[in-house]
Parts: C-alpha cells; sequence; structure tokens
C-alpha cells in the first residue's frame, strides 16, 4: 500500500497517511485532560476506525523542574520535593533519596528505624497497588472497584496520618532513619490491615480477577517481549510480567530486605494480564513481609545522630529502590557545598512508558486503555 | 353510553367523565383522551427524577457509601436539582456543528420512549391503546433512539462523538436482532402479540409465568433477554457507545445544558420501559403472583394490578443497576461476536425447542 | 483451557464441548462477582462514609497531623519564638517571613513573624529545626477562603521581649 | 440569573416584572430554585495533574464520599461539566490547554483551587522556569483551598464554603466571568522584609530615645536567656553496607580494559585493579571515554555475554561549566552489578552519537538529555524537546540558564 506522505503530519509521526477505499485513517487527540491517562499525558494516536496504527506520547505537561529546583535547596529541603516525584510512593522516594546521603556521610540506622523502613515502605506498596487496582478496574468499566480499592486504601493512609500527620506527602524518613518514632497505636493497626487485606483481596480476585469479561479484555493484549522489554529499560511489574526476574529488593537488597523472606511473582508472556497478575501476587508477598516484621519489631532508638547540617564530600552517589511501579535510583552529584551539584531521579514510569508505542500498534481503543491501565504510571514521575 | 376505554381506568375518571360529557356532550372522546396522556406524560415526566435518584442511592449502596444525603431528606431532591440546574445552563453548539440535527438529536430517544410507554399494560384496564401487533410497535419505535444517537454522534462535528455514535449504532442494530426473536418466541408461544393478550395468556398460578412455564427454555429466554435489553439501553457491561474513560462523553460529547438533559432522562425512561416489556414477557405483567395457598392468594388479589406491574419493573432495574455497578466494559468486536455467534445461534435453538414443544401439542 | 493453534482440524463435539465450557465457567465468574457486590448491597453496615458537615464535633483529627503553623502561646499571649530565623532558612517555599525589632533592651526581637499559608506545604521542616520548640502545627483544615491574601497570617500576638 | 453576558438583560426583566404585585416575590422565588439548584449539582470535570487528584479522588471514594454534596457525576467532558478543581501544579505547557477547557465549559461555571500549587505555585514557588504560580493568573478562581495536599474534609469544606456563595447568586449579583489576577509575579518574602526594614527605620530614632533611657533607668537589667528545647540525643550508628552481587569492580574493570586499553576511571589518575579494589564494594564503576569510542563501549558491554549487560538505567548530563558530561548507567538483571560510563562533550559544539540503536529504551532519554541541556544526538530517529514546548527560550538545567522574566531567585 503506497503512503502518500502528508506535509503537515504532527510531530513525532514517521508514516504518512494512507485513506485509499481498504482503510480510511485519522488523527485522534487523547488529549492531556482525559480519564483514563493517568493524570496529564496527551497521546495522539493514528487511527483507522478503531484500530490503532501509531501512537505518539507528548509529555511535558506537569514537568515542574525538580532536578533544577533540587539544585538551589539544601539536602534536607529536596526530602519534601521526592514526595512529590511519585506521589502514590512518597515513602520509597524518600529512602531512596536517604540511602543515597547516608551512603555518602556513612550514617547508619538502628535495628527499629530499619523496621520502621520496611513496614511503612510494604504498607504504601500495598496502598499504590490499590489505588492501581481501583483504576484500572474503572478504566475498564468496573466503576465499583475504584470504591472497594479505596475503602482499603483508606485504612493505610490513617497509618500514615498518625505517624507523621500527612495522608499522602509524608516527608517521613531522614538520613539516618525518620523524623518521629512510630506511636504505640501502630502495630495493632497494622494487625488489623493484614487480617483485612486477605478478605479483601479475595473479594478483588472474585469481583474482576476471575471475571471472565475482564479475563477477554486482557488476554493476549499488549505483548511485550523479553528482550524489548531489557531494552527500554522496563522495570518493577512490567519487567517481571516478560520473564524477567530482577526485584530490587532481592538482586540489590536495601535496608534489611535480606532478612525477609517473600517470593518474586514473574510472568510468562508479557501481555496485560501478566502485568495485572504481577501486581495481584506482589500484595500477598507484601503482606508475608509485614507479618514477619510485625512479629520481631524490636525496641530501641528509631534514628541515628541528627547532623546538623548535611554537607555531602565531593563524590557522586546512587542508590536503588524497588518502588511501586519498578526501579528508582537516585544519582546526586556533591561538590561537597550544602546544595547538591546535580540529582537526577532515574524514574520507573519514564521507561516503562516509552514500550507504549511498541505495544499498542495494531490494537483498538479499548486495548490502549487497557495497555495504558497495567503500565500503571504516574505522570508526575515521568515529567519530573 | 358504552364504557369508553379510558373511562375504565380509574373509577375517579367516571366522575370526571361524567362532569365533562354533563358540560360538553359532544367532546367526551378528546378530552378523555388528553387526560390519558396527560397523565401518562406526568408519569414519564416523574419517573426519570425518580430514576436517577434510585440508580445514584444503589450505586452507592452497592459501593458501601450513602450517596446524595443533603439535598432533601436522603437527597430524594437531587435529581431536581440536576434537572434544574441543566435547564438553566448555557447551550453550546460547537462551531462546524449542524445546528438544526444538533438539536434534533435529543428530542428523538425521548418521544421513541414516550411512544413505546403508551403501550405498556399497567393494569387489566390501565393501558392508553392495547394495538393487536403491540410487539412490532414496541421493536419498530425503539429504532428511533439508534437514530437520535446517530445524529448525535454526526452532527456535532467531534471525532469522539463519532466514534460513539458508530459504536453504538453498530451495536444497538445487531443487538436488535436477538431482542426481536426473543419476542418472536413469546409471540409465538402465546399466540397473540398484544401485550395485554400475552400477560392475559400468563394467568394461574405463579409456574405459568412465561419464565417458568417452557421447562427451562423461559429462563434462558429471560437471560437473554436481559442482555440484549442491556445493550439495547448502551448500559453496564455494553456502554461503548459513552465509555466513559475511552470516549470521555461519547456520543453526547459536545452537549451540554437541556439537550443533554434530554438524552440523560431518555436513557432512564429506556431502562424503564424495557424493564417493562420484560415483566410483560416473563414475570406477568399485572396479575398477582398466586401460589395456590388460600389466605395469600386472597390477600395478593387485594393489592391492585398496577402496583404488582410496578413491583416486577423496579426488580429488573435492580438487576440492571446489578450488572452496571458489577461487570467490566466489553470490547466492540467482542461485543459483536457475543450477539452474532452466542444469542443469535442460541436463540435460533431456542425458537426450534419451542416450536418442537408446540409441534408435539404439549399443554402450554 | 488447551490453547489451539490455527488450522489443526478439531472435530465438531471438541469445539462445542468448549464453546460449553466456556459459557458454563463465564457464567459462574459473572455470578459470583454479582455475589460481591450484593453482599456489601445488602449490608449497611460495611458503610464507612464518614459524613463530614454532620459529625463534625466528634471528628477529631489524628495528633500529628499537619494543618496549618501555630505559634505556641502561654495563658498571657507570651510566645518562645526569639526572632532568630532558623525556620526561616529551613523552609524550602519562603513561606515564612520572621521580622525582627529591637526592644528597649536593644535585644533583637521578634516583631512580626508572617506565615503565607498559601506557599506552604507542610513539610515540617521549620518545626524540626526550631531550637526554641516555639511553633508546632495546627490541627485544623477548615481554612478554605474566597480570596488568596487572607492566606497570610501573623502568627504572634505580641512584639517579643518587653 | 441569566446568562453571565446578558447580564443587562436580567435587569430589564427585574424592572417589568417588579411592577405587577407579586413580580418581586416570583423572581426572588424562581432565583432561589435556580441557585439552590446550582449549589446542589456540581459536576466537577475530570481534571487532575499531580498529587492534589489523589486527595480530590479520596473525597470522591467512599469515606468522604462528595456525591452527599450532589457533587458525583464527575464528567469527562467540559461540556457537561461545571466545577473545576485544579487539582495539582500548572505548568506553562498545561496553561493553554486549562483556557481552553475554561472556556469549553457552559456558562455558570466554578473553580476551586486546591492546594499550594493552584494557589501560588507552593514547593515550586523559586527556581522553576516552568510553573505558573497560582491557578488564578490563568482563569478566575471562586475558592482557595490551602493545604499540600489538603485533606478530603479542607476540599469538602472549601465545596460547602463554593455553595454558599452559589446560593447567594441572584439578580442582584448574577453570575459573571471572574478576573484574573494580572499583578506581576514577584518574590513575596523579600518585599516584605524591605517593607518592614523601611518601617524600622522610620521609628529608629524615638526608639533610640526610649531605648537610652531605659538604660539609664535600669542599668544592670540581664534579660533573661531563652531555654531552648531539650532534643533528644542519639547514638551514631556504624552503617552496614549493603553485599553487593555480581562481579566486583576489578574483574569489571579487567575485562573492559581488555577491549579498550585507552578507558580511564573519572577522578581517578592510575587505573590498576588493586587501587579499585580498595575503593570499596561499594563505589560504582565509573569508566571515562572519549566520544568516538563510545557507542563500540556501550555495544561492547551490551553483546559480552559473560557480562551479562542487559538493562539501560538512564542516559543523562551532567554541566561542569567548562564541559558536559554524558552519563550512561548500566545494569545487569541477571547477576546485579551496576556500570557507569561518562563521555565528555564541548561547550562550543555539544554533539554526540546516540545509542538509542543499541538500546531503545535511550531514545527518551536522549531527548530529555536534549530538551534540558541541548546536547544534540547525532543519529537520533526524532530529535525533539521532551518536555519543554519547542519556542522555550535557552536549556533550563545548564548551570549558566539565565531567565529572569519566568524564574525568581531564592532569597536565601
Amino acid at each position: 500500500m503506497e503512503l502518500q506522505p502528508v506535509d503537515n503530519l504532527p510531530e513525532g509521526f514517521t508514516r504518512g497517511l494512507n485513506s485509499d477505499e481498504t482503510s480510511e485513517e485519522y488523527f485522534l487527540n487523547m488529549g492531556p485532560q482525559h480519564p483514563s491517562t493517568h493524570g496529564v499525558l496527551r497521546l495522539v494516536l493514528k487511527l483507522d476506525g478503531e484500530n490503532v496504527l501509531e501512537v505518539v506520547p507528548h509529555l511535558g505537561y506537569v514537568h515542574r523542574g525538580i532536578e533544577k529546583l533540587a539544585e538551589s535547596q539544601t539536602y534536607l529541603q529536596n526530602i519534601h520535593l521526592t514526595d512529590r516525584l511519585d506521589y502514590l510512593s512518597s515513602h520509597f522516594n524518600n529512602l531512596g533519596y536517604c540511602l543515597a546521603m547516608e551512603q555518602a556521610l556513612d550514617i547508619g540506622v538502628p535495628e527499629r528505624g530499619e523496621y520502621i523502613r520496611v513496614m511503612v515502605c510494604e504498607l504504601q506498596r500495598i496502598q499504590s497497588h490499590l489505588l492501581w487496582w481501583g483504576v484500572t478496574g474503572m478504566d475498564l468499566g468496573a466503576i465499583s472497584t475504584f470504591l472497594y480499592g479505596f475503602k482499603e486504601r483508606e485504612m493505610i493512609t490513617d497509618i500514615f496520618e498518625e505517624i507523621c500527620g500527612a495522608r499522602l506527602t509524608m516527608n517521613f524518613f531522614r538520613p539516618g532513619g525518620s523524623f518521629a518514632d512510630v506511636p504505640d497505636t501502630f502495630i495493632p493497626r497494622v494487625k488489623k490491615v493484614i487480617e483485612r487485606m486477605h478478605v479483601a483481596l479475595d473479594e478483588y480476585n472474585t469481583l474482576l480477577t476471575d471475571n471472565i469479561i475482564f479475563r477477554e479484555r486482557t488476554r493476549a493484549i499488549g505483548i511485550l517481549s523479553r528482550e524489548k522489554a531489557l531494552s527500554y529499560g522496563c522495570s518493577g511489574g512490567v519487567l517481571r510480567a516478560s520473564g524477567v526476574s530482577y526485584d530490587v529488593r532481592r538482586n540489590d537488597p536495601y535496608s534489611i530486605y535480606d532478612r525477609f523472606d517473600f517470593g518474586i511473582p514473574v510472568g510468562s508472556v508479557g501481555g496485560c494480564f501478566d502485568r495485572y497478575r504481577m501486581k495481584m501476587e506482589e500484595m500477598p508477598q507484601s503482606l508475608r513481609i509485614l507479618e514477619q516484621a510485625v512479629k520481631d519489631f524490636p525496641e530501641g532508638p528509631y534514628r541515628s545522630k541528627e547532623q546538623s547540617a548535611y554537607r555531602l564530600p565531593q563524590g557522586s552517589y546512587y542508590s536503588q529502590v524497588e518502588t511501586a511501579r519498578g526501579l528508582l535510583g537516585t544519582y546526586i552529584v556533591a561538590e561537597g557545598g550544602a546544595k547538591p551539584y546535580r540529582v537526577k531521579f532515574r524514574s520507573p514510569s519514564f521507561s516503562n512508558l516509552s514500550t507504549l508505542c511498541e505495544m499498542a500498534v495494531g490494537h483498538k481503543i479499548a486495548d490502549l486503555v487497557t495497555i495504558l491501565a497495567t503500565l500503571d504510571f504516574v505522570v508526575p514521575d515521568i515529567d519530573r | 353510553m358504552n364504557q369508553l376505554p379510558t373511562e375504565k381506568i380509574f373509577p375517579v375518571h367516571n366522575s370526571i367523565g361524567d362532569l365533562v360529557r354533563h358540560l360538553l356532550p359532544g367532546s367526551a372522546e378528546y378530552v378523555n383522551g388528553f387526560l390519558t396522556i396527560a397523565s401518562l406524560l406526568l408519569v414519564v415526566a416523574l419517573l426519570p427524577v425518580f430514576l436517577i435518584w434510585l440508580e445514584r442511592k444503589v450505586a452507592a449502596h452497592f459501593q458501601a457509601r450513602l450517596g446524595p444525603m443533603r439535598v432533601g431528606y436522603h437527597g430524594l431532591l437531587q435529581s431536581t436539582a440536576d434537572g434544574l440546574k441543566l435547564i438553566f445552563k448555557e447551550v453550546l453548539v460547537p462551531e462546524g456543528a449542524d445546528r438544526f440535527v444538533f438539536f434534533l438529536a435529543p428530542i428523538l430517544p425521548a418521544s421513541a420512549t414516550f411512544l413505546v410507554m403508551t403501550i405498556l399494560p399497567f393494569d387489566h384496564h390501565l393501558q392508553v391503546a392495547d394495538p393487536a401487533g403491540g410487539v412490532l410497535f414496541a421493536l419498530g419505535i425503539s429504532g428511533l433512539s439508534i437514530l437520535g444517537i446517530l445524529l448525535a454522534g454526526w452532527s456535532s462535528n467531534n471525532k469522539y462523538s463519532l466514534l460513539g455514535a458508530m459504536r453504538s449504532g453498530a451495536q444497538m442494530v445487531s443487538f436488535e436482532i436477538s431482542l426481536a426473536l426473543i419476542m418472536l418466541l413469546i409471540v409465538m408461544v402465546t399466540g397473540t402479540a398484544s401485550l395485554r393478550e400475552i400477560v392475559l395468556s400468563q394467568q394461574g398460578t405463579i409456574l405459568d409465568w412465561w419464565i417458568f412455564k417452557l421447562p427451562f427454555l423461559g429462563f434462558i429466554a429471560f437471560m437473554m433477554y436481559m442482555i440484549s435489553s442491556t445493550a439495547e439501553l448502551n448500559r453496564a457491561p455494553f456502554d461503548i457507545s459513552e465509555a466513559e474513560s475511552e470516549l470521555t462523553g461519547g456520543f453526547a460529547t459536545e452537549y451540554s445544558g437541556i439537550s443533554f438533559a434530554m438524552f440523560f432522562f431518555a436513557e432512564f425512561v429506556n431502562m424503564f420501559v424495557s424493564a417493562g416489556l420484560a415483566a410483560t414477557f416473563f414475570l406477568g405483567g399485572f396479575l398477582a403472583p398466586q401460589f395456590g395457598i388460600g389466605p395469600i392468594d386472597a390477600a395478593f388479589d387485594f393489592i391492585p394490578g398496577f402496583v404488582w406491574f410496578f413491583c416486577k419493573t423496579f426488580l429488573v432495574i435492580f438487576l440492571y443497576m446489578w450488572f452496571r455497578w458489577t461487570f467490566p466494559r466489553l470490547r466492540i468486536d467482542q461485543l459483536m461476536y457475543l450477539e452474532w455467534k452466542m444469542l443469535l445461534p442460541a436463540n435460533l435453538v431456542l425458537l426450534m425447542g419451542a416450536g418442537f414443544f408446540l409441534a408435539m401439542g404439549w399443554t402450554l | 483451557m488447551k490453547t489451539r493453534q490455527v488450522g489443526d482440524k478439531e472435530s465438531l463435539f471438541h469445539f462445542w464441548g468448549r464453546y460449553l465450557q466456556k459459557v458454563a465457567t463465564g457464567l459462574v465468574s459473572l455470578l459470583s462477582g454479582m455475589g460481591v457486590t450484593i453482599r456489601y448491597f445488602v449490608s449497611p453496615d460495611k458503610i464507612i462514609t464518614q459524613q463530614y458537615p454532620e459529625n463534625r464535633e466528634n471528628l477529631q483529627m489524628m495528633a500529628r497531623f499537619r494543618g496549618h503553623l501555630a505559634m505556641i502561646h502561654d495563658e498571657n499571649n507570651q510566645h518562645r519564638c526569639t526572632g532568630c530565623g532558623i525556620c526561616e532558612k529551613a523552609c524550602p517555599n519562603g513561606t515564612i517571613s520572621v521580622l525582627t525589632a529591637k526592644d528597649l533592651a536593644g535585644r533583637k526581637v521578634l516583631g512580626r513573624y508572617i506565615y503565607r499559608l498559601s506557599q506552604c506545604t507542610l513539610c515540617n521542616l521549620c518545626i524540626e529545626s526550631c531550637p526554641f520548640g516555639a511553633i508546632s502545627m495546627g490541627r485544623d483544615f477548615e481554612l478554605a477562603t474566597y480570596d488568596r491574601q487572607q492566606l497570610t497570617f501573623i502568627l504572634n500576638k505580641t512584639q517579643g521581649g518587653k | 440569573m441569566g446568562v453571565g453576558g446578558a447580564s443587562g438583560a436580567t435587569e430589564q426583566v427585574a424592572e417589568i416584572l417588579d411592577k405587577f404585585p407579586g413580580g418581586i416575590r416570583l423572581v426572588d422565588s424562581i432565583e432561589y430554585l435556580v441557585a439552590w439548584a446550582r449549589a446542589n449539582s456540581l459536576w466537577p470535570l475530570v481534571y487532575g495533574t499531580a498529587c492534589c487528584a489523589m486527595e480530590m479522588m479520596s473525597a470522591g471514594s467512599s469515606r468522604h464520599d462528595w456525591a452527599r454534596f450532589g457533587v458525583e457525576v464527575a464528567r469527562a467532558t467540559p461540556r457537561q461539566a461545571d466545577l473545576i478543581v485544579l487539582a495539582g501544579t500548572i505548568v506553562e505547557k498545561m496553561g493553554t490547554n486549562l483556557v481552553t477547557l475554561y472556556e469549553q465549559m457552559p456558562a455558570p461555571k466554578y473553580v476551586i483551587a486546591m492546594g499550594s500549587c493552584a494557589i501560588s505555585g507552593g514547593p515550586f514557588y523559586y527556581d522553576t522556569y516552568s510553573v505558573i504560580k497560582g491557578g488564578d493568573r490563568l482563569i478566575p478562581v471562586d475558592v482557595y483551598v490551602p493545604g499540600c495536599p489538603p485533606r478530603p474534609e479542607a476540599l469538602l469544606y472549601g465545596i460547602m464554603e463554593l455553595q454558599e456563595k452559589i446560593r447567594k447568586e441572584g439578580r442582584r449579583n448574577p453570575w459573571k466571568v471572574g478576573k484574573v489576577l494580572e499583578t506581576p509575579f514577584v518574590d513575596t518574602h523579600s518585599l516584605a522584609k524591605q517593607e518592614w526594614l523601611t518601617q524600622e527605620e522610620k521609628k529608629e530614632d524615638e526608639q533610640r530615645l526610649a531605648r537610652a533611657r531605659f538604660k539609664a533607668e535600669n542599668p544592670d537589667y540581664k534579660p533573661a536567656k531563652p531555654q531552648r528545647l531539650a532534643k533528644e540525643k542519639f547514638a551514631a550508628m556504624p552503617r552496614i553496607p549493603p553485599r553487593k552481587s555480581g562481579f566486583t569492580n576489578p574483574s569489571l574493570l579487567a575485562a573492559v580494559q581488555r577491549a579498550f586499553p585507552e578507558v580511564a576511571l573519572f577522578r581517578q589518575p592510575e587505573i590498576t585493579p588493586a587501587t579499585v579494589a580498595d575503593l570499596g564494594p561499594e563505589y560504582i564503576l565509573d569508566l571515562e571515554i572519549g566520544p568516538e569510542q563510545y557507542p563500540d563501549l556501550v555495544r561492547f558491554l551490551k553483546e559480552d555475554q559473560e557480562l551479562g549487560i542487559d538493562l539501560l538505567l538512564q542516559v543523562t548530563a551532567v554541566d561542569w561549566q567548562d564541559h558536559f558530561d554524558v552519563l550512561v548507567q548500566l545494569l545487569s538483571t541477571r547477576l546485579g552489578h551496576k556500570v557507569f560510563l561518562r563521555c565528555p562533550v564541548s561547550k562550543e559544539q555539544p554533539e554526540i552519537n546516540t545509542i538509542s540503536d543499541i538500546f531503545r529504551g535511550a531514545e527518551w532519554h536522549e531527548r530529555e538529555v536534549f530538551d534540558l541541556f541541548g546536547i544534540r544526538f547525532s543519529g537520533h530517529p526524532d530529535m525533539r524537546r521532551i518536555f519543554l514546548l519547542d519556542d522555550f527560550p535557552g536549556y533550563p538545567l545548564r548551570k549558566d540558564f539565565a531567565d529572569p522574566e519566568r524564574v525568581v531567585k531564592r532569597p536565601y
């Protein structure tokens, strides 16, 4: 089929429009404000009827220049900036940044501080997965799943509000531990969440996972092969769904994750249902970690010595954390002053989303929405 | 003086009928006609207001929340507030839209559902008109709402609404077939196409209702009727025409204010109508459920017929809402696969089964 | 469900068997899904809605809830702030302006403590850095206003020192 | 009542009706009814850019349930929405879209600015080149809900405030399109300080007299020493370095040196496996290579089966004032070791060839480096800016980037 090159192709499109008698192609703008783009991501689609031929994402609609801002704030002030990167895993972002600072200043964390970090991070992972599950259900049409997901999520938000006073942007961790100790109602609340989550997960599986409409909508959609996933630099559920068993908590353990035993779900085909299954099976594993952590939660100090001014010695420091969306790398270049010289956040959603153009070609608009839902990206984490 | 059909509706009408006949002897025919149409219009106006409130409360309780609470007791005035606000909204016509067709489109679904309301048998004599081919009339008129949605999609000069309209056109036309075949089954089994006779043919105990009468064909026919009528209404798992998460507003993307309100109200009246048809065909319309145990049957008989009709219709409406708040959405090609490859053959097998029963002459 | 390769001849019996089995499992999954939602419908005790305006009296914020910055005043309106400005330096967003004045004894005292809630991100760094524990987080959240200027508060009631 | 633009018409209607005996009461009752209806049925637009959108969603969820206020049917199309909640940061590129969204909404439309970003730019007030400092610089805002992010109850309180405002609408103050903030964006922090200092100067002279008098009266006045808060002291803890898996640095360096003899180590004068060993396990091998061998080294690292490096972490750059450094960070998912690779690029002619043919993921990373640093990647399939608008002046992440019109320098 010969393609007449249209001169004013929207930017980013390579193949020209082909409008002959078999197919009638047109461009559709899934604008920055769209219910299924999880924030302000703009997709320009080249469609032939309902089939997607080419997808060009446009980013930058919430690019706030966090990396430039981080260069003009002191190290301690940057911690609260990392909350606003991927606001659904703010504890992970804080932890990544604090780990890099601890590596530079050689600050240790007491036993109780490490346990608090692991438990709070695993709770944040479950909280983020719950919101993801709800929004995935809503994008596929089952609006009640959104409300059910939030029902359990509120229990975890209460725990966070009790330990650090904020519901979403926590700013709880400091280099050496956290800024305050967890109150003694922390452990009973975590126990309540664990047993409620076991019941809720069965409900979720009957409601969505085993539902035949959901199975048909996600079976063999958006297949991402192993090589492509690695070549695009995907991480987290997207990479594991394509068969690569890499999880920072086990392959490059930080904090005290090597003391807990938990499984890493690995997919086979790399389709939408595999990505969905990865996250659904990660939640019981996080619950297992929480159960082990609650069993032997130590007493003692919750943080190590607090320094008056944090001045990182000259050099570059890199730390990795497994957030709910994948591998978050924090790379700090320090020149010895009170403010970092350059801070770069390696965001998981950025690389995960770059595979969208490969996966969505040939599917329908409804499948594009399913792929977007199972990719589970957060736009400010992409645009930074 | 022979009883005018409308005078049998309510005794109170009789007094009005006498008064009118006394004052204007020649014009009784038209005044009573006007009265029935006015009362039906009142029902059609009040129904969506109540149904919207019911849908939001039922949805809320499905989702473990409370739904509208602050606008009147338990949010009863919520849908009146919505309606009043929509009336006073600025009506926008997108640039490049075809004005006449843009404003014609919302009228069609509303009028289509109102027309089908006229033949619904609310009670023994509470039926505005009882044409011999009632079933055909219902089928034919429901095609009008497809036209409304297609015109709306095309005329609002917006790619999303065009996509939504094309999808709903394909969906409603194809599910029209399985709806027609199920109605054909009922007509074949009852032998008549008039809705009132269909209801009367289900007299007797509860086992005489068509849902239970045919050994198990009736129940399968009822299930298939529910599937295809849900698709006909663009609701629940088949709401791909105004799919919230894919096409933002679907065919009604460019409609604001009163024109959107008409689509919104027509959708709910349409739901009541198709639930009413389901009650008429399968659940014995205005007949009270008789179990064969003396005192209960007598008590049920005492309750007037239209109360039973409304109960059964709201039971079916609850089913529709139950589907909507549980299932994810189907894709357009899966929808077509469901209709052409699953429902259509099942319908034909069902018809053959019913024909076999008739041929064998088993008592129906 | 065995995945079928395209083209291999499948007997009609197998096809119908797989077809009906898929319909059956499909219906069971749909009905069990409906079972979950009906359980929520019929049990109103599972409703978790907190009716905000109605439950205003017994709605208690958590102890550490960060609503807005407040300066601790004792009974005769004295506060512990010495106007040192550490919190102003610790704040990442320029929310706090510590304006100092000289009191009669010539000592630097707090004149006016401007707090711009419109810019504050409630990150708690100022409270951690204050050496005198003069400021703390207030716990009310009903702060919505009609115009932006009302979101700039002056936290200290009296000028510091004598 | 009536459409914003046609407020003149409502006045005429009012005069005509006032003359009728029941006229005023009739018009007032209709006004009350319509204002009640508008207040109780606010349909929000599905719009949320950043973190505040999460709190808006939990305001809509079962626990806080804004459906109780009639604010339930969140419409995705601006045509059917009459409330837009600015939940999240408004960025320059999104600003034009936000204004079009606001204009597409039918007449009586209301705006709630939720969160510090939408009120004043919040955490992105200083030193950001792309954030619009406050939503009311673009569209008129009715209610400001402070917080970062504000609690769902705070948003519900804001909605109740908005409902109060709508109920007061009527003939006397019909709905009108509000005003947009035109005042130039200025650094309020240093402004307040100057104002206060000038005010202090004025009081300075009679203050000096009072102080002299006070010193004369009680010369030995000793001001009370402010007692410091007793902060909890914690012991300094030794850090347990996490266990590193995969190849050790010396063996990695040896493998690379075999193929590329003139590879250097960043800021390490002499590179022998011994000196690398004592840099400790935590040190990630930081190679440095010239621009011509850069793609070959990346290809070698990827193809070499024994090393097993298969995941591209990121491609980024650092501006060292006199030259750029393009960084590539690679990771082996099988074995777990990481390798960093940097290639110096001159400032005058920032050009380097791309590695997006080796690692497809590098395509977006390189576009980001081009967007923020201005380093072009020759051979890149789609060399375009990824975040900023094409006509953005300059490259923001360079150290010498200055844009006084957009950026306010941090005063302290």
